[in-house]
């Protein structure tokens, strides 16, 4: 064009995009500035990052394969695909990522993780085992599934139980698995009853305490709260940080009390704790 | 107690008026600016017919008016814009309407702004509603009614208050409608200031008491209406060039508001205003090409070169398949200021602003006259004389003439026998007219009380 | 007025002598199960049994709905899921899906006439038959929720970011078959039809993906059916409260997150022109009539009867137009807190 | 039997184009030409409600239509219009409604044009009568009558034919109710394209038998419609970076008019135009601020870039405070084509151009695409596939999406997450597709005939 | 000025002054083709007719006072003033002259028949009565003033009301005049509607329908066509034909219908009554 126009026009007088001031711009993930400043500066970590955030399969195929040339598989899992997840996290926590993004980037990154692994060649070392499972009689199973997810994606081997678990099973996993926590999701008044069960009949066979989180749609912080064990999980990514919290020896009645702080930021259910 | 009057030009030079800029700009309410380096669109709609029937319903009307317009304003994303409401007889003879019209348009901008950050500003525009013959100008009730109009408008929420007034409209009309150059410029030149100075000093004090600026006043019933009567180019109710000298009259007489406190912006239908503005550096309003709705003026490009505020005028309130007319109009006005400002941010705002004013030049010799530089050498005759009123407007058509005439003989300016004969014999006429403004007013008292019915001299105090 | 008429009457946009207290949500709850003889899950499949668990609350507590049937599981069903019945406190859910990809989906135009649909256009015969003065409500599972049935959820939740051509392909599909359903069912004689489409909701897509992708489906859905329409979305939907009030439906059905107040106000707000055939028009976005909102999770299932008639009274307030429970009453509510709602109307 | 196809864009670099030039100019009778150094004015006025009702009142309306509009031109001065009637139903439906009031028009035009020498241009714009679901788009009744009320307008002095066909529009109607890209795809770019071959061979070939241009045909019916329901900025039926594409894809598709023969000036509302101005170098017809009457677009300005006709839309015929509507409407555009011409006949014109399509250019990710560096980009894409019409119009689309991306990247458009999300999917959608032109016709043919009850596939051939 | 215009511009393609163009040469009024064959031949009448085309006011008076000396008053009047108004019409209708001619001959036109009324002694029969008034609230009154002037200089007697007219008033004006026409003017949306008002009062009062005329800025045929004996006026000087047609005994339906040839032209907003 004849006139050269970005470098001079304020735009501001001569239009504004209010579909825009009202809703805010669409910026590109890697732009928020809560995802700025944890982004892995060098490549190839960025690059694996970048892949995940996109939740672009192909894209992490590639950059791990590229990273593995020259990086240590620990590294390229800790240092790049990690970062990109704890991106996500963070984009999903403030509402700018929804589910389908959040599923797509656990996708991505478990690629990476994957293919790391298989170089690594013996079995990576896991952080620890965490058994799930949703309630017996609940069908609602997304929210459990993000958790493991999650969990997987740092490091934990996971023993995914499904959805509409009777309690039985529960309780002979965890006496197989010896895990160092138990996730429990339920979403109705109606399944939810089944966790204080679960409690009783892991109490009874006197198995050393796993720690014990839930969460979902009608179960609230105070009913989890009312039997022993019971940790109130508010959101999905919160399980890896009370996992970390177990594995660095926290206990259930800890967790209660600290969860804010082992999470890492408010959390409206636990604003009596801050 | 006599009043401020200007000598001095506000700018050194035409090149310095530009559309978005002037000397002193003005702040309103809502984050709004004029003449701070953006040309802000403005829009006016006039109530439904019918929706006078009731306080109710004109409020209802009236706020349906500015929802509309700030809709679309956000809808098409103009950073600001101003709504006037010109008053319909009810709000100013009743000022509880005036209040309370002000007060619902004045809570749907302030909604506006706060949900969208848009800037917007609210004029109100009293109507005239005295009558020379039913009592005169001066402390009727009438007269009372506009001044605790003006008041409830600015108590409620009106960001700056401008009238149309009528001072000296008897004389003007008889004159007008004859030819009569000399009556015209009795009626706007020296009556009309009279009245303007009345009129102004009050509406100034009552704005001061509040977060309210008064605006200005234009010479819509002198200028105008012989601008009106003129017509399109095969028009021939008046000259052109007559029209053109009664417009540089005029000038000297819309002056007087500002002298009285008036800050800007001034009233759009002045077309005068490029004058007023090279004298005294207050932002103005100005319509043209988005005026259509209207008027059938013959510079619709060449009112925009200095306006502050881009506006329409005062069209049917109802739907064109584009939507409710506050939002079309508002678009009009709003996409034309939007290209000035292009122009300004992107530093060709003087190219755009002589590209409007040579569109229209020489078109018609009130093009001649208001194109800028020669607005700027009225504007100088005007100040020559600026303590007298009588010979301001004076010296200010006689300037106008040797503009057109000029233009003519440059041949710029091609002009009918007709247009040429009125203009050589308005001039004679105005050079033979007295040197001394007493003896101008006694002679004209002579005249006129006896021929024109309506005519209260007492009204301006004669 | 009778309860027919009442509801209707709200649904018509005309003036109720009272705020009707109705349910458009499931009403099977296991006190009425017992009494009358209608118990899950025998009530899901058998049409006289159906009829009358669709009609115990009004019998047993005065409630102005008849609503069949219990659960979301009866199109996938017929579709080819493999369902679990659950039992007399447990509403059957889907164990596996009928397919593995979207490209996959096919549903035989005949599947009207598989599974448990027969049952339900019979028990809808009935209903209008034998009792012409309750409004016959029917559910049905709405084309977004039904995918994620015929192909699990989270892999079309996926694909919407993937394959975006291949969901609305799907989408288009099940809501042909949504809406043949639905057809039936008014033949059948029913005066309402509820979508519920929970899994629309802003907790699984995000609400521009609700209106870009699903709203156009259900506005072509309501286009095609002759009935009054209610559209019940759980969950937070606040978010999407004025697309959902712009699809069509003579009334929308909320949870208890959702303000209803708030909800109106919000309905009042959204596109405020928008060009109609050519010619610009200023729209006051769709207002339609709100259902809800008494707790099902919290009041109507552990709380008291003052606790309900509480929570009543504040929907009444705010405005709700049908006083309803927010969503499907929990199986163990006990009848005493049904009763309580009626009664809270006063 | 083939037609030309374009393989290569008109001009060498986007700074070639500019308002009132074009690179195959135009000419009418008396004496107007189009795209030749000058921007002309255009008006269109919607005959009054109930002037149907007889044969007489329609010619007596058109015959005023054309008298206001002529008079006005005259008023203000201006040197050239061309007036634009689009038929009713009658118009089209009755051939001889059409040439009567064509006859009627032609009779003012030519009287104005002797009397004063002003230069003016009829156009008469025929209706699409023809329904899918009554027996197709092609040899019924309907469709007969369009030839033969072509041919009455040429014969009775028409200085042009347009149209605004609706081919593959069931189609396109259930893609942008549902936001389905593909089937937006398939409806404008293959069957509008099919349907346009059909119908503008024909409609050239009566046009050469007489004085009279073929002039062409916008895809109103398509691209303008997605345009009306994405709205204004807050609206969000359909997602305005949605709409951009669909304005790509319709551009490959008007284009196939000027291959059957027209020579333009293209009608005003094809918002396409500037990308078809591109590609074959015709004169084109534009709308922008000056079609508020109509609609609420949000690139009033941009829309003049490389106008060589300037255009209102069809507003009510009726008065308003400044006249009737056509004198008004004409004052707005002849007003906007001054200023053209001044900037043109300064040398300033490529500077206002420039303002023009900055001033919109970001506003809108519409005015994106349309920005004629843009939109030349988008020409490039559909001349490089310009022997298939599906190829092309899916190119179009993707540099649009490539366009759009590229502006958002480099932080010049901003855009929503709504915005950017559905361009995402769409492109994404769009890239998906089959690289030959009978795959994607035999997938949409599997889906669209049973799912769309209006669709009638013989009509395309198909 | 910063561009340089009169050196480039070719200002054709930008205005052209059809006046200008259009424009012959300017001949006398009397030289006209049409006044010409309706001049009176003789004098003192031919004068008389001159000073009234002139719109000469002092040479009317000098006209008139030379001709009363030998010609009868009514004659005066009737001979030569009235025929040099007709011709004055002829011009104006044509073009040829406008407002300020019209009004300078109207005034020379008093000048001359005040002096004849008086020599008359008792009054001169008037051809009628017409009340003129602006609508409550209106201060525009151009266009009354116009259609009164047109009036008077015709034979009419008017009762001119002024502007802003209370409707009582105009209604009991038109009680006691008795006029065959009353005409109204506004030029506001918010003024007009007064027309209907009066109308219905008129109606109430049961008085013999005078016809209605109106116009102004705002008001539109429709409207005036809305309530009874509403006439809608186009042109001022269509007021006379009008109230010829009223004194010949049109009634206002009659006035509707026949509009264009009652004032014996095209008149555009009456082009389907043609
Ligand atoms: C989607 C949905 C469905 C889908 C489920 C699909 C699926 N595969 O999961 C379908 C359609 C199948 C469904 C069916 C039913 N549903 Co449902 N459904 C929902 C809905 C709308 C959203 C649930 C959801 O997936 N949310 C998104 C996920 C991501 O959130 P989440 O699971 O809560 O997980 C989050 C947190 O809780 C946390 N979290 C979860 N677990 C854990 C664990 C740990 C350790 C931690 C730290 C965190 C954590 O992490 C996530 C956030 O990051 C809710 C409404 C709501 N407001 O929640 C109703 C809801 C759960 N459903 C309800 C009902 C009643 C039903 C039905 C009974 C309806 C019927 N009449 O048929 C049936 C069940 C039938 C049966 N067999 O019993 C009711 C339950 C009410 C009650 N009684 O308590 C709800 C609450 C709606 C309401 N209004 O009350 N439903
Ligand atoms: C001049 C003028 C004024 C002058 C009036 C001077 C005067 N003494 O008349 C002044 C400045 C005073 C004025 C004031 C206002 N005005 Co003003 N004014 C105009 C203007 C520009 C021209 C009117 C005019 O004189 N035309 C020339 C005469 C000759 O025409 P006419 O009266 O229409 O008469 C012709 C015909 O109608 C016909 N005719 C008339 N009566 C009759 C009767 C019969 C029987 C027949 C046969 C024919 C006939 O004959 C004439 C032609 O030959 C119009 C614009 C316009 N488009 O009309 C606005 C206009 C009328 N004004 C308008 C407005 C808003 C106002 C104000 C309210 C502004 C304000 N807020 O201050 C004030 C009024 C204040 C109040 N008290 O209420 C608006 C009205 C909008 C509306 N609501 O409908 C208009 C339409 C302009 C606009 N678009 O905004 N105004
Ligand atoms: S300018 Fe025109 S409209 Fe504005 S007030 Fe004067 S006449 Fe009235
Ligand atoms: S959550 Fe409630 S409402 Fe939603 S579907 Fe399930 S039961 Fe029905
Ligand atoms: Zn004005
Ligand atoms: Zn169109
Ligand atoms: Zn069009």
């Amino acid at each position: 064009m004849t006139l050269d126009w970005e470098s001079r026009e304020n735009t501001d007088f001569v239009y504004r995009r209010y579909n825009v001031i009202v809703e805010g711009p669409a910026i590109k993930p890697e732009d928020d500035k809560d995802v700025k400043k944890n982004m892995p500066p060098k490549e190839p970590f960025r690059e694996l990052a970048l892949a995940v955030i996109h939740g672009d399969s192909d894209r992490a195929r590639e950059a791990t394969k590229t990273a593995l040339a020259s990086t240590p598989p620990l590294d390229v899992i800790e240092k790049g695909l990690s970062k990109g997840m704890d991106a996500v996290s963070a984009l999903y926590a403030k509402g700018a990522y929804f589910l389908p993004d959040v599923m797509l980037s656990a996708d991505a990154m478990m690629v990476g993780m994957n293919m790391a692994d298989a170089k690594l060649g013996k079995a990576r070392e896991k952080k620890g085992t965490v058994v799930s499972f949703v309630a017996e009689g609940d069908p609602h199973d997304i929210g459990k599934n993000l958790v493991v997810m999650f969990l997987r994606s740092n490091g934990y081997e996971v023993v995914d139980l499904g959805r509409d678990v009777p309690n039985a099973d529960v309780v002979s996993a965890v006496k197989k698995a010896k895990p160092v926590m138990l996730t429990g999701t339920a979403l109705m008044t109606t399944t939810m009853t089944n966790f204080h069960h679960v409690s009783d009949m892991l109490k009874k066979e006197g198995i050393s305490l796993p720690i014990f989180g839930c969460g979902g749609g009608a179960v609230k912080r105070d009913f989890v709260e009312s039997y022993d064990m019971g940790v109130y999980g508010v959101k999905a990514f919160h399980a890896t940080k009370l996992a970390d919290a177990a594995v660095a020896g926290k206990t259930w009645k800890d967790m209660r009390k600290e969860y804010p702080k082992i999470v890492g930021e408010f959390v409206g259910e636990y604003a009596d704790r801050l | 107690m006599g009043i401020f009057r200007y000598t001095k030009l506000a700018y050194r030079e035409p090149d310095e008026m530009l559309f978005g800029h002037a000397k002193f700009p003005v702040s309103a309410h809502w984050g709004l600016q004029f003449g701070a380096g953006y040309v802000v669109p403005e829009v006016k709609v006039a109530p439904e017919a019918g929706s006078e029937r009731s306080k109710e319903v004109m409020v209802k009307e009236c706020e349906s008016i500015a929802e509309q317009a700030a809709g679309r304003a956000v809808d098409i994303g103009l950073p600001a814009f101003l709504l006037e409401q010109e008053h319909v007889y009810q709000q100013t003879h009743f000022p509880d309407w005036g209040g309370a019209c002000t007060r619902a348009q004045a809570d749907v901008l302030e909604r506006f702004h706060n949900e969208y950050g848009i800037k917007c500003g609210l004029r109100q525009t009293v109507g005239d509603t005295r009558l020379e013959e039913r009592g005169g100008l001066r402390g009727t009730d009438y007269d009372n009614e506009i001044a605790e109009s003006i008041e409830q408008c600015a108590k409620n929420g009106a960001s700056d208050i401008a009238a149309e007034t009528m001072g000296g409209k008897s004389v003007l009309d008889y004159g007008s409608m004859r030819g009569d150059i000399r009556a015209i410029l009795f009626g706007i030149g020296v009556l009309g200031s009279i009245d303007m100075e009345y009129f102004w000093k009050r509406a100034v004090r009552i704005c001061s008491h509040y977060n309210c600026n008064p605006a200005g006043d234009t010479n819509c019933s002198g200028a105008n209406s012989v601008m009106y009567i003129a017509g399109g180019l095969l028009g021939k109710d008046f000259s052109h060039t007559g029209a053109a000298l009664a417009r540089a009259i005029s000038a000297a007489r819309s002056l007087v508001a500002v002298e009285c406190g008036a800050t800007g912006p001034l009233k759009d239908c002045g077309y005068e205003n490029t004058i007023v503005k090279a004298i005294c550096g207050v932002p103005i309003a100005q319509e043209g090409k988005n005026a259509v709705c209207a008027h059938a003026d013959v510079m619709g490009n060449l009112t925009c070169q200095v306006a502050d505020v881009w506006s329409n005028e005062s069209v049917f309130h109802r739907e064109e398949m584009g939507g409710p007319t506050p939002g079309v109009w508002l678009q009009a006005t709003g996409y034309e200021a939007a290209l000035m400002n292009t122009a300004i941010q992107t530093g060709n705002a003087k190219i755009l602003r002589d590209l409007y004013t040579l569109t229209d030049k020489y078109r018609d010799p009130q093009g001649t006259l208001l194109a800028y530089d020669n607005a700027f050498r009225v504007a100088g005759a005007i100040v020559e004389y600026g303590k007298d009123p009588y010979l301001r407007a004076r010296a200010a058509a006689l300037e106008c003439s040797k503009v057109i005439t000029e233009a003519y003989d440059a041949k710029k300016l091609m002009l009918t026998r007709f247009e040429l004969d009125s203009l050589n014999k308005y001039t004679s006429v105005l050079e033979g007219l007295p040197m001394e403004s007493e003896r101008f007013i006694d002679e004209c008292m002579k005249e006129y009380p006896k021929r024109i019915p309506t005519f209260d001299p007492k009204s301006y105090g004669l | 007025m009778n309860p027919r008429e009442r509801v209707l009457s709200v649904l018509n946009n005309e003036t109720p002598d009272k705020v009707p207290v109705t349910c458009f949500t499931q009403v099977g709850i296991v006190e009425a199960m017992e009494k009358l003889d209608c118990a899950w899950p025998e009530a899901h499949s058998d049409p006289t049994k159906m009829v009358k668990l669709g009609t115990s609350l009004n019998k047993l507590a005065g409630l102005e709905s008849a609503r069949i049937p219990f659960c979301l599981t009866v199109e996938a069903e017929a579709i080819g899921c493999r369902v679990e019945m659950g039992r007399i406190d447990r509403q059957p859910s889907v164990r596996q899906a009928a397919f593995q990809s979207a490209g996959e989906v096919n549903i035989p135009s005949d599947f009207v006439e598989k599974g448990r649909i027969p049952a339900v256009l019979e028990a809808t015969r009935m209903l209008k038959k034998n009792f012409p003065e309750l409004p016959a409500i029917v559910g049905i599972t709405g084309p977004f929720t039904l995918s994620g049935h015929l192909i699990e959820i989270e892999r079309l939740v996926k694909l919407m970011r993937l394959k975006p051509m291949e969901v609305e392909d799907l989408l288009d599909k099940v809501t042909d078959a949504c809406t043949a359903y639905a057809q039936e069912i008014v033949k059948a004689g029913a005066d309402v039809i509820v979508v519920n489409d929970p899994s629309a909701a802003p907790e699984l897509i995000d609400p521009l993906s609700f209106k870009s992708t699903i709203k156009p489906r259900l506005k072509f859905f309501t286009q095609g059916i002759k009935a009054k329409k209610v559209l019940h979305i759980c969950g937070g939907a606040t978010p999407i409260i004025s697309d959902m009030a712009d699809c069509g439906f003579e009334a929308i059905s909320v949870e208890d997150k959702v303000d209803i107040a708030k909800a109106k106000e919000l309905m009042k707000g959204g596109a405020r022109s928008m060009f109609v055939a050519g010619r610009m028009t200023t729209t006051q976005a769709r207002i339609v009539k709100i259902a809800g909102n008494v707790s099902t999770a919290k009041t109507l299932f552990t709380g008291k009867p003052e606790e309900v008639r509480d929570e009543a009274k504040k929907a009444l307030q705010a405005g709700t137009d049908l006083l309803a429970p927010a969503c499907g009453i929990a199986p163990r509510s006990p009848l005493a807190n049904i009763k309580a709602l009626v009664e809270a109307r006063g």
